[in-house]
Order: structure tokens, then C-alpha cells, then sequence
């Protein structure tokens, strides 16, 4: 599986989604500048953390008008999968591809932890390889996590099972504890906790590697074809 | 509009305005010898700033030459932008600290941020990725607003700076002391990777190669920050409050990243960051270190106002620049590596072969100085020294506390601020970008290792101010040796140090006593424990209204390495059943202890002792130790003796233990000797520990139910449950930050 | 020329954390009688050009300025010579 | 009772990297004529009490709500009844 993960000017966490997909996984990946971008060739975007654009105004909110963003519109819509992790969460949020909003975290500091984190759907083709009801823990980092929607936009949400992960000690204010969604096609996934920050022992955690497992796994289902 | 109107030669002279910038009448006098007339406003405001302390260390340098700089595994020394050290492989570490004290006391957050911003530029203007970011923090009493207020928004600094540029905040130290009251120390760390190769120097070489400045654009930002920061604080800094930079960590990041990506360019002769004075000390000192002059047209700097003059233009202290001399013909290769990241690099001038630093600005020659004159002419002060009359004093008094109830004791110290767990300054910083933080904050020295092979770094800042003052010479080593501890705690072998000299007004012969004590001291630890000085900064005039000196605060910051990843150890003890060892006897010395602070709320009586034969034997048997993975955990013994450390290592699994001392319970449980480990291993690594460190001494075990229990003589001497204390230690610094008043 | 200014707010309906810790601080430092505090923007914009200002200006909040999910904007025009 | 409404900018002379940022952002996407954007904040604070507002807004400003150090505030105070 080729994976496209996109630079924008203040991403930092690229080169650690990088090195989770290619390095750890050992999958196909490259590290594409925002400027440079043609996704057609790629079978997964990876929208990595950082401050894009210094997340000057909103997060997200410069990076969500930019040069890729066209393409990564149209990557979507063609069904293949898109993982948008914290400010790539923000993206994703700003590009109106999510619905809802980030706001400040409660407490108005960043934080830098792990959280527990409850999988509340595993049948979606980011999360396929844990369990359902299955705890795990991953790190955030973040300033900007408290996620927000109206009431409607959480029965809708709710309704399409489009919750992934909740937290379990809700660190950030996050409505309904909300720690990541999917669009209503499945094929997006935005969360503000770091998988790829949790792929190696020597880290000591290794809880993020399924996430990784279960896009790579289910494109090898859908394109078996060949083989 | 200029801000200042241009005065002419002649007043400069007679109404001895070269006073208003910090220039004596004696240098004033040098630099008219030195350019066979009088200085214009300009070249005055060039020479003010790089004679100021922070460019000439006028009052340090001889002190500085004392420090063994040389090792083997030194491969750049002091003198440029920051240190470099081999760990193998041809890759090495490069590292350095700096203080931003002055301007983090009058505006903390951007103070702190751009503290961050300029030590990361330090370290990348040598070629290096920059991969961890350390602070060391000193604040005056919790219990003042200002206080409260100046640590949270130079936390927030910190941490806004350097999330935003995707270096990891990994690991540092706050300290709390009334000394610090109206002053307080923000001294930032960066540590970087490079392969030898890459290693840049700020040169500028080849007679006819261009100068080139990228980066931001030139404000009236920080005029006279750098003899801002060699003064004292007074009411007079309110009106200097515009004198304060902000910083753009978004700026940083690209500019970071386009550094690192012009290294590699063959066009690139020498690379150098504008840091303090600017334009002005990175553009002679690249020609002063090449031996050649510069010329630059100042209509090409590119400016972020209108108006502004030549004098604003050289001593502004925008932040996010650099300069760079590159071969001549080839400045359009090098615009092209900066505008992908959307950066702007133009051509500025050029080098000349007359050694001299000239200026044009809209046609006229508005500075035209010799370069030496700057760098290496600078005036060197030998000051007056004098022992304080407290030391003797102190000297003579002993100090024993005298102690009732030492449960009450115990939760007491581990609520206090300098105790207390920093979980609420760490968590804000992101610890973990890069992904190669194994040890994150919280334990002894971050570790992180090296992705593509089996080693690590480790790394720690520490120095304990209230020794120092009691005993320059000794609190001196004991700061080095602390760190080492922390650094072979983590199972790593110390290489180098950066030094961080934090001190009050060196014209003050009892602080400049203070300055040659801590420095010998230093120097004399870093001898024995083969840790070279290759990079450091001196802050001086750290004096709050009405000349209180802060306690003398020289912080050391430290890397080792690692040699295998297997070697990494952290101070948590993993599991009930572990037996607890300590390494070292305690003898009732508490001058300058964290029990003394909090019982008498002051600092008297001798410092501990320190045997730099003891420390550096124990320090290797612990490495040894944990190099043959009989060591499960290990932690030093600071600030509140055993009990705490024993305490400290047992919370992040909430173990018990089961501990028997001997002796007297003050000096066991309380007492801050040094040269002190605290480890466990399982019982099966017992025997094996025994015969490597003979010394070690069987304290007792972890234990399942939860209950920090300690007996002498059959009876118990603290009987607490773990949760009460671990609640002690992580809510107290949340709760002073959060109360208001 | 023109000079833009342009207010953003939070919607009503949405939990303004920056407010609310400043309404506490400000309690704390004993003012009484704040009933709340909404912290929003303010963007001072500079537009060489006076002609079709409030179109353009409305379509700049609409697609990156405000994020219409949390937040309404106001501005005003001041035509300078 | 009455409404305040506070603007916070930044001092002329001081650097504001937002506005840099988002009056970049606007040229890329198309807009020209954008001369350029500071980034300020837009307080609104309901006090009980009319009386004395300006002193207290005032102090606020000056204690908490601005950083004199960098930034400047001006603010309206509307009475509502
Ligand atoms: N300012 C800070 N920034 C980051 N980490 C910090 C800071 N202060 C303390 N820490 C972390 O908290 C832990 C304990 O600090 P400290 O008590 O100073 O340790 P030690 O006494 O071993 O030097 C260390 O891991 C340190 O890195
Ligand atoms: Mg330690």
C-alpha cells in the first residue's frame, strides 16, 4: 500500500507518521510537500500533526485553504482512506470534510500525556483490528482538542456510528468525549491522539500499530484481485 | 520615523551620551584610539553592543579560561554557535545553553519563547537537527502573584515556542527561592544530531563572496537587548519594555528546515544566526573568525518598517534570521533552497580583504570600523574580589534541625515547590515529537535514542543555588556531579557540559568572589569526571530593585551517551518485591537543604560535602551496574534526602516499601550528603549487585500494599499510604499556580 | 484605501473556555459585578481598494477568516484618502 | 447594567506573525489589494454596574486583560437597560 503523507509549512509530526507507515510498518510511503502535491498515485493520505501555518488564526485553518486541498477533496471523494491526526484532525475539521469544530482545551494549556481511550467502532476500515468496547491508550499533544458540535450533529454522529474514539477521562472538554470521527462514508478518520507516536516497544507503546494494521489491511481485502 | 534622532560626534563626545549605552568613558576613549576619531551614533551603537557583557564577557572571559574545554571527544569546542561532541558512528551531538533572564522578567511569555528560539538557531546555524529542548527555571516564593504570574506565562513561552517548532521539550529542572524574588532565570538548552560532515562554522570566507541575510524581516524590535540584558533590573527597564522581541515559532520551523536543507549546498562557504546585537555581532564576528572584512549596503536589508536608520537597522534583535556568506555568482541558488519553504534570502554585501566592517545606507558610508576593534579589542576586566562576610559566618555555624513527627515532615517536603512534582510545567510541553523520546520528563535525565542504531542520549540540566552560595567552590562540583549522577542514573556515560553562569553584578567583588569559587569548582569536576566545557553563557547583573543579588546560579547541563539501548534506566521501581539499595552513608549535613529552607525559610551553615574520588568511583559502579542489567531502577539522592527520592520511586507503580533504617532518623531519612543512589533489582540480581557496588546497603523491598513504611529499631518511623504522598507531591504546584492572591 | 475592521465572536451556544477563566481571574482579583466575559477577534484589515469592499470582505470570512461552525463576524469600512 | 466592548491590538511596532501568516494566506488565494492584517482580540464584557465603569474597565486593561508591555486597548462602554 502507497501511502502520501502531506507536508504543510509548520507540519512536525511528518516524518513520525512517516517513519510509522514505512519505517515500522514497512510500507510504501512518501513524504509529500503541500505545494508539489498529485495524489492520484496513492492508495492512503496521512494528514499528519503540527502547526500548519503556525496554526495562526485556527488551527488548521490556513493549511484547510491551501494548495493540496483541492486534490485531497477529491481523494476523498474517490472513497480511498484519509487519517487526519491532531492538526491534521483540524484540517480535516476546517476543510468541512468532519463536521463539527475545535475549540481551546478546557483548561486553556497544552497537554502532553497518554489518555485511555475507548474504541467505540471497530467496524470501520481504521479500527478494524481492535475490538469492540477494547480500551487503549495513546499520547495526545495538543492546545486546540476540545471538540465541539451542535446537538443535532452529535445525534447525527452518534446515528451513523461515526464515533471512533472516546476518552476515557476526558482531558480537554471535548463534547461527548469525543477523541476522533469518521466522515459518513467511513473513509475519513480525524482524532486528536497520536497512533503514530505509539507504534514501537522501545517507546514503550505499542498501541497505535493496529490503526495502522487495519487501513493497510483492508486495502490488500479490496484489491486482492491480481495477487 | 526614526525613533532616534542621529546625534552628531561632537555631542556624543561632550555630553558623554555613549553613557546612555552602557559605553564607560575609558572605552569610549579606546574606541577613539581605535578609529582615529570620534564614533558616530552608529559605530557607537556597534561598539556598545559588542562590548556590552553579553557579546565580550569583558568580566567573564578570564574566568571562562579556566574550564578544561578539550577531550577526547570534543570536536568543536567553545566559540561557535555551540559545542560538538563524537558519539560514534560519525554521528555527534551539538549543544549549548542560554539564559533570557532580563527579558523574560519584564515580558515572560515572549521572554521565554524567544529564549527557546534562540538557542534552537544556535544549534541548526551549526548544521545540526535540533532534537531536544531542556530548561532550567529559577522563581522567587509561590506565594506572590507576580510570582505565580511570571511561571505560568514563561511556561507558556516555553512551550508555545517549542511545540510549535516540533522539538521536544524533554526534560529540565524549576527551582523555587525568595533569592529569585524580582528575577527570575530562564536558561533554555538545545541538543542537535549531525553527522561529522555537516558540521557549519560562522565564516565569512573568500575575499568577494557574498553576504547573505535570510529570515524575517529586520524590526525595531529588542533595540539594546543586549545591553538590556547586562544591566540591572530597575524602573528604568518599564520604559525599555518596547525593547522586547516576539517571536515567530512558525517562522522558526521553516527556517529550520531550510537550514538544514542549504548545508548541503556546495555554494555555502558560512552559516551564523543573528542572535543578541543582531546583524552587528554575527556580521563581524563571521569576519573577525575568518580574519577578513565586510562591507554591506543596509538599503537591502530587508525591513519590516519604514524609516528606519542604520543605527535601528544593526542593533534591532528581530528574531528568525540569519546570515550566510556564500560564493560569489551562486546567491540565486541559495535564494531558491530558502523560497520553497517561503522564505526570503537576498544579498547584502560582500567580503572585503581590509578587515574592516563597513556600512553604506542610502549612498553615504555610515560605519566604517576595524573588525578586531569589535571582536577581539574588546576591553577585558579583571574585577575586585572579595570573600562576603557571610561565608566565614556561615562556615562557622553548623545546623541540625530538630524534628518531631517525620511523617508530617515528608508530606511537608514533597509539597514543596522545588520537591513537588513538575508534572504541570512538563505536560504543556510536547515531550514526544520526533518520536525518539524513550525517557520522557519525570525521571532523572530524558533519554532518546538515535533511530538507526542501538544508541541514546541523555541529557539533564541541574544545579543547586543554595550550595553554590554557601560554598562557591564546592556547590561549584556538586552541580556538575548532580548532573553526571542524573546522566549515569540513565544509564549513560557523561561526555560533555554547557554551562549556564547565572549571576549577579560582577562589579560587586563579593559576587565576583561568588563567580571564582563556582568556576574552580566547576572546572575541577569536569577535570575529573572527563566532561569538557564545550559551549555556555554568562548572565550577569541578575539584581532585582534595590541590588539584591540572586543566589549565585550557575546551571549545568549535561549529555551522555548511551552506549545500547538495553542500558536505559529509569528511576521508577517496577515492582513489588524489588529490593531497595542505597549507595552511600548520610552524615547529618543539612546546610542549604530543602528541610533547612522550609523550617528556618532560610539558608545558612556549610554546604554538603563533596569527595570527587568517592563521586566519580560510585558513579562508575553504578554504570557498571546497569551496563550488566542487574539494575531494574535508579535514581540519585537531592533536594530532601532518602526518604523523598525513595518516595519519588515509587509512585508511577504506587508500590510500597518495607525499609529499616539504622542510626539517626534526621540524618537517614533527611539529610542531603551527597554521592547518593538509590536502586532496586529483583531479588534474583541481588548477590550480583552486591559483589559489583560493595558499598550498596539493603534498605528493604517494594512492597504490594501500597504503604511508604519505614522502621528503625523494630519500630515504625513512618507508616503512610503511598497515595497520600504521591497526592502531596503532584497537587501542590497545580494548587499554588491556580490559587490567586 | 480602506481600513477593515472586522469582529469575530463566538457563538452563542458555544463554551468560551478563554472567557471564562478570565471572568474567574477577574473575580479573583475581587472586580465584582462581572457577568461574563466573551473573547473573540479583531482583525484590522488594509484594502487598497474602497470598490466592492463588502463583497469581498464577506467572502474572505466566509472562507477562511470565521469558522462558521463556532463563530459570527461583524465589520466596518472606513474609507481612507 | 452595561456591555463593554474592549479591542486589544498590538503596538504598531510590534511584530505580529498572524497577521503576516493570514495576510499571506489571503494572496495565495487571490486576493490582492490585502495591503495588510493585524490580528487583535475583541473582548466583550457585561458589568452589573454602569457606575464607574470606565476606572474599573481601565484598571482591568492595564492589570489583566492587556499586556501593556506590547499591546494597546481602547475600549466602548453601552448602557443596557
Ligand atoms: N522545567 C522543566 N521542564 C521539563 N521537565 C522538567 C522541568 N522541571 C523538572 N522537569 C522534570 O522533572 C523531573 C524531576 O526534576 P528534578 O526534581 O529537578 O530532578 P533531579 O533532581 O533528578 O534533577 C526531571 O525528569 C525533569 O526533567
Ligand atoms: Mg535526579
Amino acid at each position: 500500500m502507497k501511502f502520501a503523507v502531506i507536508v504543510f509549512p509548520g507540519s512536525n509530526c511528518d516524518e513520525d507518521m512517516y517513519h510509522a507507515v514505512s519505517g515500522v510498518l514497512g510500507e510504501e510511503a512518501e513524504m509529500v510537500w503541500f505545494k508539489e502535491a498529485e495524489l492520484e498515485a496513492y492508495d492512503g493520505v496521512l494528514l499528519p500533526g503540527g502547526f500548519s501555518y503556525g496554526d495562526y488564526l485556527r488551527s488548521g485553518a490556513i493549511a484547510s485553504v491551501s494548495k493540496v486541498i483541492d486534490q485531497v477533496k477529491t481523494f476523498i471523494a474517490s472513497g480511498k482512506p484519509v487519517l487526519g491526526v491532531c492538526n491534521g484532525f483540524q484540517v480535516l475539521l476546517e476543510m468541512e470534510e468532519l463536521p463539527g469544530a475545535m475549540l481551546r482545551n478546557r483548561d486553556l494549556t497544552f497537554m502532553c500525556h497518554e489518555e485511555s481511550l475507548d474504541i467505540r467502532n471497530n467496524r470501520t476500515m481504521f479500527t478494524s483490528q481492535y475490538g469492540t468496547g477494547e480500551t487503549i491508550s495513546l499520547p495526545i499533544a495538543h492546545g486546540e482538542g476540545n471538540y465541539y458540535c451542535d446537538k443535532e450533529t452529535l445525534e447525527t454522529l452518534k446515528a451513523n456510528d461515526q464515533i471512533v474514539f472516546t476518552y476515557r477521562n476526558n482531558p480537554n472538554g471535548s463534547t461527548a468525549d469525543i477523541a476522533g470521527i469518521t466522515n459518513e462514508q467511513g473513509n475519513v478518520l480525524g482524532m486528536m491522539p497520536h497512533p503514530e507516536r505509539a507504534v514501537e516497544e522501545l517507546l514503550g507503546n505499542e498501541d497505535g500499530v493496529r490503526l495502522f494494521e487495519s487501513i493497510v489491511k483492508n486495502w490488500r481485502e479490496t484489491h486482492a484481485v491480481g495477487n | 520615523m526614526p525613533l532616534v534622532t542621529e546625534i552628531s560626534p561632537e555631542v556624543i563626545e561632550q555630553e558623554q551620551v555613549y553613557k546612555e549605552m552602557g559605553v564607560t568613558e575609558e572605552e569610549f576613549l579606546h574606541i577613539k584610539r581605535l578609529l582615529g576619531r570620534a564614533p558616530n551614533y552608529t559605530e557607537l551603537g556597534i561598539f556598545s553592543v559588542m562590548w556590552s557583557e553579553h557579546c565580550s564577557y569583558k568580566h567573564s572571559k578570564t574566568l571562562l579560561k579556566q574550564f578544561p574545554t578539550e577531550g577526547k571527544h570534543v570536536l568543536q569546542g567553545p566559540g561557535e554557535g555551540a559545542g560538538v561532541v563524537d558519539i560514534g558512528d560519525n554521528q555527534a551531538v551539538v549543544f549549548k545553553i542560554e539564559s533570557h533572564n532580563h527579558p523574560s522578567a519584564v515580558e515572560p511569555y515572549q521572554g521565554a519563547a524567544t529564549g527557546v528560539g534562540g538557542i534552537l538557531r544556535d544549534v541548526f546555524s551549526m548544521g545540526a537537527k535540533p532534537i531536544a529542548i531542556l530548561n532550567s527555571l529559577r522563581f522567587g516564593s509561590l506565594q506572590q502573584s507576580r510570582v505565580k504570574f511570571l511561571f505560568r506565562e514563561v511556561v507558556h513561552g516555553i512551550s508555545g515556542y517549542g511545540n510549535c517548532v516540533g522539538v521536544p521539550t524533554v526534560g529540565g529542572e524549576v527551582q523555587f527561592d525568595d533569592a529569585y524574588n524580582g528575577n527570575p532565570l530562564v536558561n533554555a538548552m538545545c541538543v542537535g544530531l549531525i553527522d561529522h560532515g555537516d558540521v557549519q562554522q560562522g565564516v565569512a570566507k573568500g575575499v568577494g563572496n557574498t553576504v547573505m541575510y535570510a529570515g524575517a524581516k529586520t524590526g525595531r524590535d529588542g533595540i539594546h537587548g543586549a545591553t538590556f540584558a547586562s544591566e540591572e533590573l530597575s524602573e528604568d527597564s518599564e520604559s525599555k519594555r518596547p525593547s522586547v522581541q516576539v517571536g515567530d515559532p512558525f517562522m522558526e520551523k521553516l527556517l529550520i528546515e531550510a537550514c538544514l536543507d542549504v548545508i548541503h549546498h556546495d555554494a555555502l562557504v558560512g552559516i551564523q544566526d543573528m542572535g543578541a546585537a543582531g546583524l552587528t555581532s554575527s556580521a563581524s564576528e563571521m569576519a573577525s573568525k575568518a580574519g577578513t572584512g565586510l562591507k554591506m549596503n543596509l538599503d537591502w536589508i530587508p525591513q519590516r518598517e519604514t524609516g528606519m536608520t542604520p543605527y535601528e537597522m544593526m542593533l534591532s534583535e528581530s528574531q528568525e534570521r540569519m546570515l550566510l556568506v556564500v560564493e560569489k555568482g551562486r546567491e540565486e541558488e541559495i535564494a531558491a533552497v530558502f523560497e520553497k519553504y517561503g522564505l526570503e534570502a537576498v544579498a547584502v554585501g560582500e567580503v572585503t580583504d581590509d578587515k574592516r566592517f563597513v556600512l553604506e545606507h542610502q549612498g553615504d558610508v555610515v560605519a566604517d570600523v576595524p573588525v578586531d576593534g569589535l571582536a577581539e579589542d574588546a576591553p577585558v576586566y579583571q574585577p575586585e574580589s572579595r570573600e562576603p562576610a557571610y561565608f566565614q559566618q556561615s562556615q562557622r555555624q553548623s545546623y541540625v534541625p530538630e524534628i518531631r513527627n517525620p511523617r508530617n515532615v515528608l508530606r511537608s517536603l514533597l509539597k514543596q515547590p522545588t520537591i513537588a512534582s513538575k508534572e504541570w510545567v512538563y505536560d504543556q510541553y510536547d515531550s514526544m515529537v520526533q518520536t525518539n523520546t524513550v525517557v520522557k520528563p519525570g525521571s532523572d535525565a530524558a533519554v532518546l535514542r538515535i533511530k538507526g542504531t542501538d544508541k541514546a542520549v541523555a541529557m539533564t540540566t541541574d544545579g543547586n543555588s543554595r550550595y553554590i552560595y554557601l560554598d562557591p567552590e564546592t556547590g561549584g562540583k556538586i552541580a556538575v556531579a548532580e548532573a553526571a549522577r542524573n546522566i549515569v542514573v540513565s544509564g549513560g556515560e557523561p561526555l560533555a557540559i554547557t554551562d549556564g553562569l547565572n549571576f549577579g553584578s560582577p562589579e560587586n567583588p563579593e559576587v565576583y568572589w561568588q563567580m571564582e569559587g563556582a568556576v574552580r569548582g566547576m572546572s575541577e569536576a569536569c577535570t575529573k569526571f572527563y566532561t569538557p566545557v564545550i559551549s555556555g553563557n554568562v548572565s550577569l547583573y541578575n539584581e532585582a530593585f534595590g541590588g539584591h543579588a540572586i543566589y549565585p546560579t550557575p546551571v549545568v547541563g549535561m549529555v551522555g551517551l548511551v552506549r545500547e539501548t538495553a542500558h536505559i534506566t529509569t528511576s521508577d521501581v517496577k515492582q513489588a518485591g524489588d529490593l531497595l539499595y542505597v549507595v552511600g552513608g548520610a552524615s547529618p549535613e543539612f546546610g542549604g537543604s530543602e528541610l533547612q529552607g522550609m523550617l528556618e525559610g532560610k539558608h545558612y551553615g556549610q554546604a554538603p560535602e563533596l569527595d570527587l574520588e568517592t563521586e566519580h568511583r560510585r558513579q562508575q559502579q553504578v554504570l557498571e551496574a546497569i551496563r550488566e542489567g542487574v539494575v531494574s531502577s535508579a535514581h540519585d539522592l537531592a533536594e530532601g534526602g532518602l526518604s523523598v527520592a525513595l518516595a519519588e520511586t515509587l509512585f508511577k507503580e504506587d508500590l510500597g516499601c518495607e525499609v529499616e533504617i539504622h542510626g539517626d532518623v534526621v540524618t537517614e531519612l533527611f539529610a542531603e550528603t551527597q554521592s547518593r543512589f538509590l536502586l532496586s533489582v529483583t531479588p534474583e540480581d541481588a548477590g550480583q549487585l552486591e559483589e559489583l557496588i560493595p558499598e550498596a546497603k539493603f534498605l528493604g523491598k517494594a512492597s504490594e500494599h501500597g504503604r511508604f513504611h519505614i522502621i528503625r529499631n523494630g519500630a515504625t518511623v513512618i507508616d503512610e499510604p503511598i497515595q497520600t504522598l504521591k497526592a502531596d507531591w503532584k497537587g501542590a504546584i497545580p494548587c499554588m499556580v491556580k490559587s490567586e492572591g | 484605501m480602506c481600513k477593515v475592521n472586522i469582529y469575530i465572536t463566538l457563538k452563542e451556544a458555544v463554551l468560551d473556555p478563554q472567557g471564562k477563566a478570565i471572568s474567574q481571574s477577574l473575580k479573583d482579583l475581587d472586580y465584582d459585578g462581572v457577568n461574563d466575559v466573551r473573547v473573540g477577534k479583531y482583525m484590522q484589515v488594509e484594502l487598497e481598494n474602497r470598490e466592492n469592499a463588502e463583497q469581498k470582505i464577506e467572502e474572505m470570512c466566509r472562507r477562511l477568516l470565521a469558522n462558521p461552525v463556532i463563530e459570527d463576524y461583524t465589520y466596518t469600512i472606513e474609507e481612507v484618502v
